[in-house]
């Protein structure tokens, strides 16, 4: 489904990713690893189309997207959720997904209906699917910081993707919160939605994902199930055991 | 909530009635000169409001909205000086000309971002009032153009003050319409935040430009009105310090509001006219409100009050 | 088209000179204004009303000692420092406060500090226009094969790369220039390490300002001193910066350069429309580098 | 949307109470409107006029009145800006109910409410505007020009340097109306008068340039006879500082219109260049009559100051506007509009007479050159030359032929 090629991106003269190669296929839960500075986020922003590679080619279901923007890319059905809150802050939990909504079914040049009554009954949906229905209708500035995040992933869905990136979509999370967001995903992964994902907690990766890409100084390291990527002497060394 | 939201718009509504009515019959009691500043504070306004779209509805730094103003201005009143076309196409003519304008220079201002952005309008519309300025064979140069052949119909000053009345009317309820549509909530999510807008498949460049045409289309029509109620059209239109001026309208009355513009155009246009011609420290008088307003009023007049409002509101139902 | 004929290398040369004094004036004013903008973040408008207030001071202080060539030489010493004084006054009280909001609100705060400063001349200085004359050394021109050289101009000129290295020398070389600019790219790390950023941003405001008064005071011979001064001035600056890259000193040299130049030699190729070459410089080179020609700090 | 609509509605309505109060009208008033600029650069030309008109207007009072009734004044600051200055024509008219119009010096402002006193039929008597248009092509009955215009500077320049032996000429100017109607004023006359005179080139700089010096090294390497300078007030004190500095006036001979009126060299004190030749319509030592000499000693007495061409204007519109209404037999628009056109009165540089057919006072022009003299701190003009007003005025053709193109 997405195919990643011999990525290579530097800002000024730091490296920050030097050859990822990463491929996902329909249906799986796919996490990438690797310590601070790897160059996650980065290869990430990459596949959206916020940042342009210097060498290499993504596809994505047999499309070249790699020099595409941001907005193409997400019409093809790829949709990012950040790391860092990234939303919208100024506007109210429904507004915020009804956005990603009305731009996937082509309003954004609606001039004369009143929006309120634009794509209510599918916000609600997707906002009652993520459990953030209670909430509706207050600024999301006020929201926590888990409820936040769990905006994000509501955000990126109302792009209806077929493949949903999430930058840590756990990061700042309480345990309780974790374990319903990851049930969440793994719910909408039964539905058909196609994850990919990074994440520092190891243990959540290996129990969660269906393969892990495991990136160290802007290289892919290794790819493949958790328990192959367990074995790899060469992670080990360099990620599980060694550092941190 | 249903139904309290239900009766708050009735209340609205009956307001807006009121005062349409009240200003409809406004030229039976007040004396002449107020009528006269009443269509001023009324094109005033539209012309802040469309500001507003662009700047804050649309978080762009558009800091040479006068020159759509001036455009629309002079291509009504170049065309019923030198054409003897059907007086009222005038009023499509200019704006239309204000819009084409708009559009070209957002083409190449919009993958600018802020204060880049707001220089380079800046300098291109130096450029057009260069053009107009020195074009004296056709747009009088500085000296503008005055007696403009307005239709009968509008020329007195109740007459044009209904004509700009109408048609502010109409272009606010339109600008209504297009702040509170799916496309104004997009422009209000790019202005929020452009790259996450990016990220769910928003056209960011292309929603911002129709924005700035929009925004112009509806100076040029505050242009044609102007001339409407001054019969005269002049590079001073067209000037940057104009264009401060209205953002500081905008800001007055608060830029994340509708009628905020409106607002603030209504306080400055009255304060300029009445304390203006009098004192020659008016300037002053402005630069103390505008710093109280930053330190004080950020959000601007309405703003205040609207944020007063949702407070109550919040801490009545729901956590802050 | 007969002037063509009238083009000699003499003439040429000594445009260029003359654009390059001018460019001089320019490089000064704007690079105050880029500091500021770069460091502070803050879209000085009042920047032009500094530059003007250096002008009016340094012509009061001269006419203090009946107009004297000493006189003038004081007034140009003394005027950027007390534009300085006003403005550090003015970080302090007014500023300081503002520093998190957008740049629309400082941008529009500085306008009123404009206006409040245009009233504020007006009230002390009336509305008449000052002159002021050079001093008696360097008044008139030099002849030199044919060219007239103002004295005052050469003098400008030579004072130019003086500026330019002193700034050089404050920003590159002295831990506060060095503090400045780690501030310019990362403000909370400046202050996470315990250094008190609020007063380095004072200092930095406080340079700004001063250039903006020598610049007013070094032109005050040259031209008549009104109100209307800041107006002109605040607009080129603000264009020089922009094409130079925001907050980039070096780039409000090569912006000055350009300014002044394209300005001095559009009269002399095209008098007619010399009007129109500055702004049309700015659109082109923002089209092709929308971020300005160096690499802007923001 | 509702708290919105509230609070516009609570401030509009108290702002339109505030400023409601309708000024009291004097029933024994004549109450001239004045709208000039108050602030700025160009406000010590408005403040000349208007000393000049209290002046005038206090001696009238004095002696009984025009008509029974006082003569009074209200200012409005029009600030250089058209729009301003409409609105405030309009509140004199309209709430301050004034009788007449006179004011501005800028010459757009001056068209603008030209056009609004034809629409409400109110004499306006233009102080300062030096747009030829405002009594030629844009001319109507209510409008009267008390100033010279561009038309005048032409002719009466071309008379003049047609005296003198420049051959090639280079023009310079402030790129607004004013210097090209100036400008093209003077070359199209000089050109008709003296067929042999050559233009080199021209400059044209932005109103308000700062600095000159390129303009003036880019003429000198042209090397013309003499350069014509075409600034407006406010360009003229800041030129003739740089002509100076840079030694130009003792290369190249030039002319400017108002170079050696008062309020242009006053400012200017001793920094002002020699030998720069000047027109103007008035100085306070020439003519040298009894009457001139009597309006200086009053207007010295009164402002402690020297009397520009702006405070003989102030004066001579006050005792027009006091004679016209005398004439007319009744404070009427309509009459003293009448009553204005071809009348006479004298003034300090003898009789003036406001033309017949467009409303122009018809002004005699002095043509002089810097210098400096012992006695003032600052320059003033000698060999001074008179244009009588016949020569330079706009002849009845000209005047029609300018209305016909409209």
């Amino acid at each position: 489904m997405l195919k990643v090629n011999d990525i290579q991106k530097s800002f000024d003269r730091f490296v920050a990713v030097k050859r990822a190669n990463l491929e996902v296929s329909q249906g799986e839960i796919v996490a990438v690893i690797g310590p601070n500075g790897a160059g996650k986020s980065t290869l990430f922003k990459i596949i959206s189309g916020h940042l342009k590679p210097d060498k290499g080619t993504i596809s994505f279901r047999g499309k070249d997207i790699t020099s595409m923007a941001p907005h193409q890319i997400c019409r093809h059905g790829l949709s990012l959720s950040y790391q860092i809150v990234n939303i919208f802050n100024r506007q109210t939990v429904f507004e915020n997904v009804q956005i990603s909504v009305l731009s996937r079914i082509g309003k954004a040049f609606d001039f004369f209906t009143p929006s309120r009554n634009v794509a209510v009954p599918e916000t609600d949906e997707i906002l009652a699917s993520v459990g953030l229905l209670g909430v509706r209708d207050r600024i999301c500035g006020s929201l926590s910081h888990g409820e936040q995040k769990v905006l994000e992933i509501a955000i990126a869905l109302g792009s209806k993707p077929e493949l949903l990136i999430l930058d840590e979509p756990t990061a700042g999370m309480s345990p309780e919160e974790t374990f319903a967001t990851i049930s969440l995903l793994e719910k909408l992964n039964k539905e058909g939605l196609t994850i990919l994902f990074c994440e520092h907690d190891i243990e959540l990766v290996f129990s969660f994902a269906n393969r892990i890409m495991v990136m160290q100084q802007g290289i892919s390291i290794i790819q493949g199930p958790p328990a192959e990527v367990r074995e790899n002497r060469e992670v080990r060394e360099a990620y599980i055991g060694g550092s941190d | 909530m249903g139904l309290s939201r239900a009766s708050s718009k009735l209340v609205s509504l009956s307001f807006l009635f009121i005062g349409l009515l009240a200003l409809s019959v406004a030229p039976l009691f007040l004396p002449r000169f107020f009528i006269y500043l009443t269509a001023l504070v009324l094109l005033t306004g539209l012309l802040a409001t469309s500001l507003n779209l662009a700047l804050g509805f649309g978080g762009m730094y558009q800091f040479n909205h006068s020159v759509f103003y001036g455009l629309g201005a002079y291509g009504l009143s170049l065309m019923l000086i030198k054409t003897s076309l059907p007086p009222l196409l005038g009023y499509i003519v200019g704006p239309v000309i204000s819009a084409i304008m708009a559009l070209i220079m957002g083409i190449i201002c919009v993958r600018l971002s802020k204060l880049y952005f707001g220089m380079l309008q800046l300098s291109l519309g130096s450029l057009v009032w260069v053009v107009i300025y020195r074009w004296y064979s056709f747009t009088g140069g500085d000296d503008g153009l005055h007696g403009v052949p307005i239709p009968q119909l509008f020329s007195s000053v109740t007459g044009s003050y209904y004509f700009t009345l109408v048609v502010t009317f109409f272009c606010m309820v339109i600008l209504y319409f297009i702040v509170h549509s799916p496309f104004g909530r997009i422009l209000q999510a790019i202005r929020d935040n452009p790259e996450r807008s990016a990220s769910v498949g928003i056209r960011v460049r292309l929603q911002q430009l129709i924005a700035l045409v929009i925004a112009g289309f509806f100076a040029g029509v505050a242009g044609g009105l102007f001339v409407t109620v001054e019969g005269s059209a002049f590079p001073d239109l067209l000037s940057w310090t104009l264009s401060l001026e209205l953002i500081i309208m905008c800001l007055l009355g608060g830029w994340f509001t509708f009628f905020g513009p409106m607002l603030g155009a209504a306080i400055i246009v009255c304060l300029r006219a009445l304390v203006g011609g009098y004192t020659e420290f008016w300037t002053l008088a402005l630069a103390i409100i505008l710093m109280l307003l930053i330190y004080f009023l950020p959000e601007g007049a309405l703003g205040f009050f609207e944020r007063i409002w949702h407070g109550k509101a919040s801490a009545s139902g729901e956590v802050k | 088209m007969d002037w063509l004929s009238t083009l000699t290398a003499g003439g040429l040369v000594q445009q260029f000179i003359v654009g390059l004094s001018r460019s001089t004036i320019l490089f000064i004013v704007s690079s105050g204004l880029s500091l500021v903008l770069g460091v502070l973040r803050i879209p000085n408008v009042a920047h032009g009303s500094l530059y003007m207030l250096g002008a009016f001071l340094c012509f009061s202080i001269a006419s203090l000692f009946d107009n004297s060539s000493m006189g003038f030489w004081i007034g140009l010493a003394l005027a950027p420092f007390c534009v300085a004084f006003v403005s550090l006054v003015a970080e302090r009280t007014l500023f300081s406060r503002l520093y998190d909001r957008e740049h629309l609100m400082l941008l529009l705060f500085t306008f009123a500090l404009m206006l409040l400063c245009r009233d504020a001349v007006k009230i002390i200085w009336g509305s008449e226009y000052r002159s002021l004359a050079p001093p008696v050394a360097l008044q008139g021109s030099f002849s030199v094969f044919g060219m007239l050289l103002p004295k005052y101009n050469l003098f400008l000129l030579g004072l130019g790369p003086f500026v330019a290295v002193g700034l050089w020398f404050l920003t590159q070389k002295t831990k506060i220039g060095k503090i400045a600019r780690a501030a310019a790219v990362d403000r909370d790390m400046v202050g996470a390490v315990g250094i008190n950023v609020s007063w380095v941003f004072a200092f930095v405001f406080v340079i700004g300002c001063f250039l903006a008064g020598l610049g007013g005071a070094l032109v005050a011979p040259t031209q008549n001193i009104n109100q209307g001064m800041d107006h002109t001035l605040i607009m080129e600056a603000f264009l020089i910066v922009i094409i130079g890259g925001l907050g980039n000193v070096w780039g409000a040299l090569l912006g000055a350069l350009i300014f002044g130049l394209t300005d001095s030699m559009g009269i002399l190729v095209w008098p007619q429309f010399s009007i129109v070459f500055p702004y049309a410089v700015v659109v082109i080179v923002l089209i092709f580098r929308p971020t300005g020609l160096l690499k802007s700090t923001w | 949307m509702k708290r919105s609509l509230i609070s516009i509605f609570a401030l509009f309505i108290s702002a339109v109470i505030v400023v409601w109060s309708v000024p009291v009208q004097a029933a024994d008033e004549i109450k001239v409107g004045i709208i000039d600029t108050y602030s700025g650069p160009p406000s010590s030309y408005a403040l000349d006029v208007l000393d000049g008109f209290k002046l005038a207007m206090n001696k009238i009072n004095a002696s009984g009145g025009v008509l029974g009734k006082k003569l009074a004044y209200v200012t409005r600051d029009d600030k250089f800006k058209v729009d301003l200055g409409l609105t405030s024509a309009k509140e004199l008219i309209m709430r301050e109910n004034v009788n007449l119009l006179v004011g501005t010096i800028n010459s757009a402002v001056s068209l603008a409410v030209s056009d609004l006193a034809k629409k409400e039929k109110i004499p306006f008597i233009v102080t300062y505007g030096k747009s030829s248009n405002i009594t030629g092509a844009k001319g109507h009955k209510f409008v009267f020009n008390m100033n010279e215009n561009t038309e005048m500077i032409g002719k009466a320049a071309a008379i003049g340097l047609s005296k003198r032996p420049f051959v090639k000429y280079w023009i310079a100017g402030d790129d607004y109306e004013y210097g090209h109607a100036v400008a093209d004023g003077v070359w199209n006359h000089l050109k008709k008068i003296k067929p042999d005179v050559q233009l080199m080139g021209q400059s044209w700089w932005k109103v308000g340039e700062p600095d000159f010096t390129p303009y003036i090294t880019s003429i000198l390497s042209a090397k013309p006879d003499a350069v014509i300078v075409a600034t407006g007030g406010a360009g003229c004190i800041p030129f003739l500082k740089a002509a100076k500095n840079t030694g130009f006036n003792e290369k190249i001979p030039m002319f400017m219109h108002t170079a050696t009126e008062l309020s242009t060299l006053r400012p200017l004190g001793l920094d002002a260049p020699e030998g720069v030749i000047g027109t103007s319509n008035y100085y306070f030592y020439f003519p040298e009559t009894d009457a001139n000499k009597v309006f200086v000693e009053e207007f010295r007495k009164a402002y402690d100051r020297y009397p520009s061409f702006g405070s003989l204007i102030g004066w001579y519109t006050a005792n027009f506007i006091a004679k016209a209404y005398e004439k007319a037999g009744k404070v009427d628009a309509e009459k003293f509009a009448e009553a204005l056109t071809g009348l006479s009165i004298d003034t300090p540089i003898g009789p003036l007479t406001v033309g017949k057919f467009d409303n122009q006072l018809m002004l005699p022009m002095f043509m002089g050159v810097t210098k400096k003299v012992a006695g003032y701190d600052f320059l003033i003009a000698s060999e001074i030359m008179t244009i009588p007003a016949q020569e330079i005025v706009t002849t009845e053709e000209e005047v029609k032929k300018a209305r016909e193109q409209k």
